[in-house]
């Protein structure tokens, strides 16, 4: 059996803004992973993995955007090309791909694994619409459909939940996919539901074995009627809106 | 040819490298990660008579060198513990122990009995639970309580009988031979040290602050588990298996020298999904290259070291 | 302007931070370093009836995050240090707390009584010690004899009494509460955690090896230091004194939310000798930014943070 | 006053030999600091700072040769020209300067501070004699007057303390100093007063404050007829040899 143990080369690695970087590497024996799913970097000196999702697999090569935080991070962001690399992967669950017409919703970093998830829905023929929320122009991560920033200075003003509505309207997707903090994902579960529409959401938490056996992870949901714990990081990262307990 | 096996009490092992509980599942879940039929022993999650479903809110925080974990013991239970669990060690031949808990010692008897009725080779009695007879303090951390508790499941159990000890105690000798004096075939130790974390977040002229309160473990205790380990060892004559922050070869045979007889590896696992495998190789090749043939040679020859 | 100052009882500090025993000499040694005088308190190194010329064999070693000290007590006695010590704190107004220990109650009793007659402003007492009359148990693991001892010093004593507590008990609950009730001004917790440290060499198909068995300190303890400052704050009323692992302002912070009404600073001075004046001066710069005008409103605001 | 902490910036750092490391900087605080005196260097992510003594200061610029041993050492070798270095100095006592007759014997890496001594007892005007004695050719530091190798590959074969009678004989040294492996030293130490020759060793032992007052790294000596406790820190690294108690 292929283990999830991996071991990579950096490719590239460039600040893309004051906090956030962009890093490529591949390894000869992670063959595939999907949107949704995500990796867990050892990080020197550090006890716990630091899990980041993908936000591109394009011929053997992964791309991860990360924001720097803490120690695991800058520990990250201080590697160098040819620097080698050990992560596990693919890790946790992945979102539905089909041609449904769907809305992408991203906020701050939480863009990430949704530039990997428009990428497999478009070549599936899905019509889809990338939309995104920052802070500050200086925050902004790339290309989208939409974009806004709480001060205005790029795109819009405001939060991307006070869009959701406009957006819904303007484009009515067949389903709302969304990574961003947990109040906004809140937000747009519970909008999604008052429109009946589908909703996939990519939650965080710390996590410790990335496969579900510490249950340092969970989170409830509500599942054939009763509210049970499912695991981020093996059940997850990917839910429905509707069956999170807030 | 390097024979690595040792035997606690009746029960067999190939290799003294175990991994240890909460940290490596039921069964063989880890094999995404590691050959798991190669380890020594797995130690399952800690399992109860009923499905439980742990604490809420933030179960694990990372310190300077370690983790806490407040888990609270969330794990399947016993019934499907044996309906989906068991099946898979017994095909796949998978070595294991079984970690139990509860909060009265019929909880451990009645698990015992379980274990018993199934054949099962070996238990670890996890004493850090809380005894809902004494107010809700461990039971390890009184040598009265441990004694009667582990009593009680040796009577019920006739396989090898683990017991678990927890290092937040103000001796460790007096439980240990607690432990020993009721007939137990082997202690491990330690258990998690009682830590807890915080976080402060100051926004907008307030803090806000998650603390995680539970179990530390990962190299920041290795010390303490030494010391512990240490002190057992000169006062009970029952094999010891050893744990808290091993993530090297060198670790191993530091825990050997202070008189370990297996050890067994948690945090780690989660830092090296594939340690506990590298670890067998690695002391397999040291004992070749150093022309140690069996495991008690090479623990001899530690336990006897020069001290300089 | 930003208020640090607080009192514990009678004994004023100019600031909450101050450095713990054994790390920073008896008086203005660590002026090399850092400026002495702008320290809270220093706390002098553990300082006993007579000199005493400590452990035989290596005396330090250091493990993940932290370190294990076998100092044992190595120190000048109460004469030299009266003579010759405490002119040079005196002089150059360092604000000091003298730190006594001793193997028998009278031990700690005559010192206190020397401390009140030279008008020693605050003692602590390091109730780690090997209690000679109790086969060498430490005075601070059990609740009886710890309030026996703090009750006599009491009794002998006018200034500010602070207990310095071991964390390596099965109950912190209980020994904070012996201090109280034994009528103690504050505790200061923790002393160090009871750990070893191992080192082997593999010369010539022979082990060699060192251990060295004594206090952990530095990062890797402070996860049980909150822990054991949260138990207590919330058992007590007397003001703690928190130490263990500190070496940022937020963890300072982290100390104070959990009930912390000064710190001390130990490993840490070693790491980074001027740190304790870094702090305070970090302190001050958060306090002020932040608008906080006195260390209550600070530490008040840190108690009430809402949990998330 | 002019306090111990310093912060310098790396000026050079060369590989010597497959565990040797010469590493130089230089700190505007640093005014001065003689032979035998050590400096202490913060490593990041360990609690205890590593001693080392001082191979050359001269201009300001501060030489230090350092063995790989563990992960103290492993983190300066990794610092690259222009790096920072956190450092307190100078610490501890020196050795005699004057324009006596002097025998210089190291062994290993204990020849670091004798290149110093060296230097600056020739300022005073002093005959010196420089021998060191290695494990094989590739450990060999610099130059001697005198080299014996364990394996003979370079110099005389065999211990330097096989030398010892005759580089005494051959000399004639009014002192000799020496920094080696604490056996190495006893031995010097005791063949040196049955020369009835001075003899100076500059001793080693595991640190934490540098400054004498945690007592960790103290050592027995004898002095005014009796056994006491020195610290290798303060009162050390260099003492006489007949006053250590073995
Ligand atoms: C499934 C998943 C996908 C993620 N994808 C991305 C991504 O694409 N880009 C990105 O920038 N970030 C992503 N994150 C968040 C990222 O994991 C954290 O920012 C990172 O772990 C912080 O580590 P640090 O050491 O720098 O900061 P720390 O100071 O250690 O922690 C800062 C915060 O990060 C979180 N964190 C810390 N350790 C862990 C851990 N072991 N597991 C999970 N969270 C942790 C905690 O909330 C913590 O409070 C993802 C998280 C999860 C769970
Ligand atoms: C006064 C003095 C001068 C020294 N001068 C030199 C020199 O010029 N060049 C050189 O290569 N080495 C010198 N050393 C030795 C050097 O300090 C150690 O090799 C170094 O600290 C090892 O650190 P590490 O983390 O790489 O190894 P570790 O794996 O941490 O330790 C390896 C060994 O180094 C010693 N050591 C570790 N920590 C300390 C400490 N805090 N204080 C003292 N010793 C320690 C111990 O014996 C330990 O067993 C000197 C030591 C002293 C006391
Ligand atoms: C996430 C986690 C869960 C744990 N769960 C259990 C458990 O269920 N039963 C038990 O006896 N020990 C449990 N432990 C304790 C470990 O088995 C081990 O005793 C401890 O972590 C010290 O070893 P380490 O430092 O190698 O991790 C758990 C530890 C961790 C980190
Ligand atoms: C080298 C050393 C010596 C110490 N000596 C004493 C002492 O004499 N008396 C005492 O009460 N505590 C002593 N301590 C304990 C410290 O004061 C402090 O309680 C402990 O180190 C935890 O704090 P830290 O993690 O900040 O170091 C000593 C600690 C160290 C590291
Ligand atoms: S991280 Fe272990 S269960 Fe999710
Ligand atoms: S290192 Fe502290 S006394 Fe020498």
């Amino acid at each position: 059996m292929q283990k999830k143990n991996h071991t990579g080369k950096i490719g590239a690695i460039t600040q893309i803004n004051k906090q956030v970087y962009s890093i490529e590497f591949s390894s000869p024996t992670l063959k595939s992973i999907n949107p949704g799913q995500y990796i867990s970097i050892l990080c020197e000196g550090l006890t716990l993995r630091r899990p980041f999702s993908v936000a591109d697999f394009d011929n053997g090569v992964l791309k991860v955007l990360f924001k720097q935080k803490g120690k695991g991070t800058e520990y990250i962001s201080g590697l160098k090309v040819g620097d080698s690399i050990e992560f596990s992967a693919p890790l946790g669950n992945t979102f539905t791909i089909d041609d449904k017409k769907t809305l992408l919703i991203g906020a701050g970093i939480g863009v990430a694994p949704l530039f990997y998830l428009n990428k497999k829905l478009k070549e599936e023929g899905a019509e889809t619409f990338l939309a995104a929320g920052f802070l500050s122009k200086e925050d902004v991560l790339g290309d989208f459909d939409f974009v806004s920033t709480d001060d205005g200075t790029f795109g819009e003003k405001g939060s991307i939940c006070d869009y959701l509505e406009t957006l819904i309207k303007d484009f009515v997707p067949d389903r709302i996919v969304s990574c961003a903090p947990s109040a906004v994902l809140r937000i747009i579960s519970s909008v999604a539901k008052s429109h009946k529409i589908d909703c996939e959401i990519a939650m965080e938490k710390v996590m410790a074995c990335g496969i579900g056996i510490c249950r340092g992870c969970v989170i409830e949901v509500r599942r054939d009627g009763k509210v049970q714990n499912a695991t981020v990081c093996k059940d997850g990262p990917v839910f429905k809106g509707e069956e999170v307990v807030w | 040819m390097v024979d690595l096996s040792l035997k606690l009490n009746e029960f067999e092992l190939d290799n003294p490298i175990i991994t240890a509980s909460g940290t490596y599942g039921y069964s063989n879940e880890f094999e995404v990660f590691c050959d798991v039929q190669k380890i020594g022993a797995v130690v399952t999650k800690g399992i109860t008579k009923e499905p439980r479903l742990g604490n809420d809110g933030q179960r694990i925080f990372e310190t300077s060198s370690g983790m806490i974990n407040r888990i609270g013991l969330e794990n399947v239970g016993i019934q499907t513990f044996l309906k989906e669990k068991l099946p898979i060690l017994q095909e796949q031949g998978i070595n294991f122990i079984l970690n139990i808990a509860g909060s009265a010692i019929d909880d451990y008897v009645e698990l015992a009995k379980i274990a018993d009725k199934n054949k099962i080779k070996a238990i670890e009695l996890n004493v850090s639970c809380p005894n809902v007879h004494s107010g809700c303090i461990e039971f390890g951390v009184n040598k009265d309580s441990l004694y009667k508790l582990v009593s009680k499941v040796r009577d019920s159990y006739s396989g090898c009988l683990i017991v678990k000890l927890s290092p937040n105690v103000t001796s460790p000798e007096e439980v240990a031979l607690a432990a020993e004096n009721a007939d137990a075939d082997a202690i491990s130790a330690i258990n998690t040290v009682r830590g807890m974390g915080v976080k402060l977040d100051f926004v907008n002229g307030q803090f806000k602050k998650t603390t995680v309160a539970g179990g530390l473990s990962g190299k920041a205790i290795k010390p303490v588990a030494l010391s512990f380990v240490d002190r057992i060892h000169k006062v009970v004559d029952i094999p010891i298996i050893a744990m808290g922050g091993i993530y090297t070869l060198v670790d191993i045979l530091e825990f050997f020298s202070v008189g370990a007889r297996a050890v067994q590896i948690g945090t780690a696992n989660f830092t090296h999904p594939d340690i506990a495998q590298k670890l067998i190789i690695e002391l397999e090749e040291f004992m070749q290259k150093h022309k140690f043939s069996t495991l008690d040679e090479l623990q001899n020859k530690l336990k006897e070291a020069e001290y300089v």
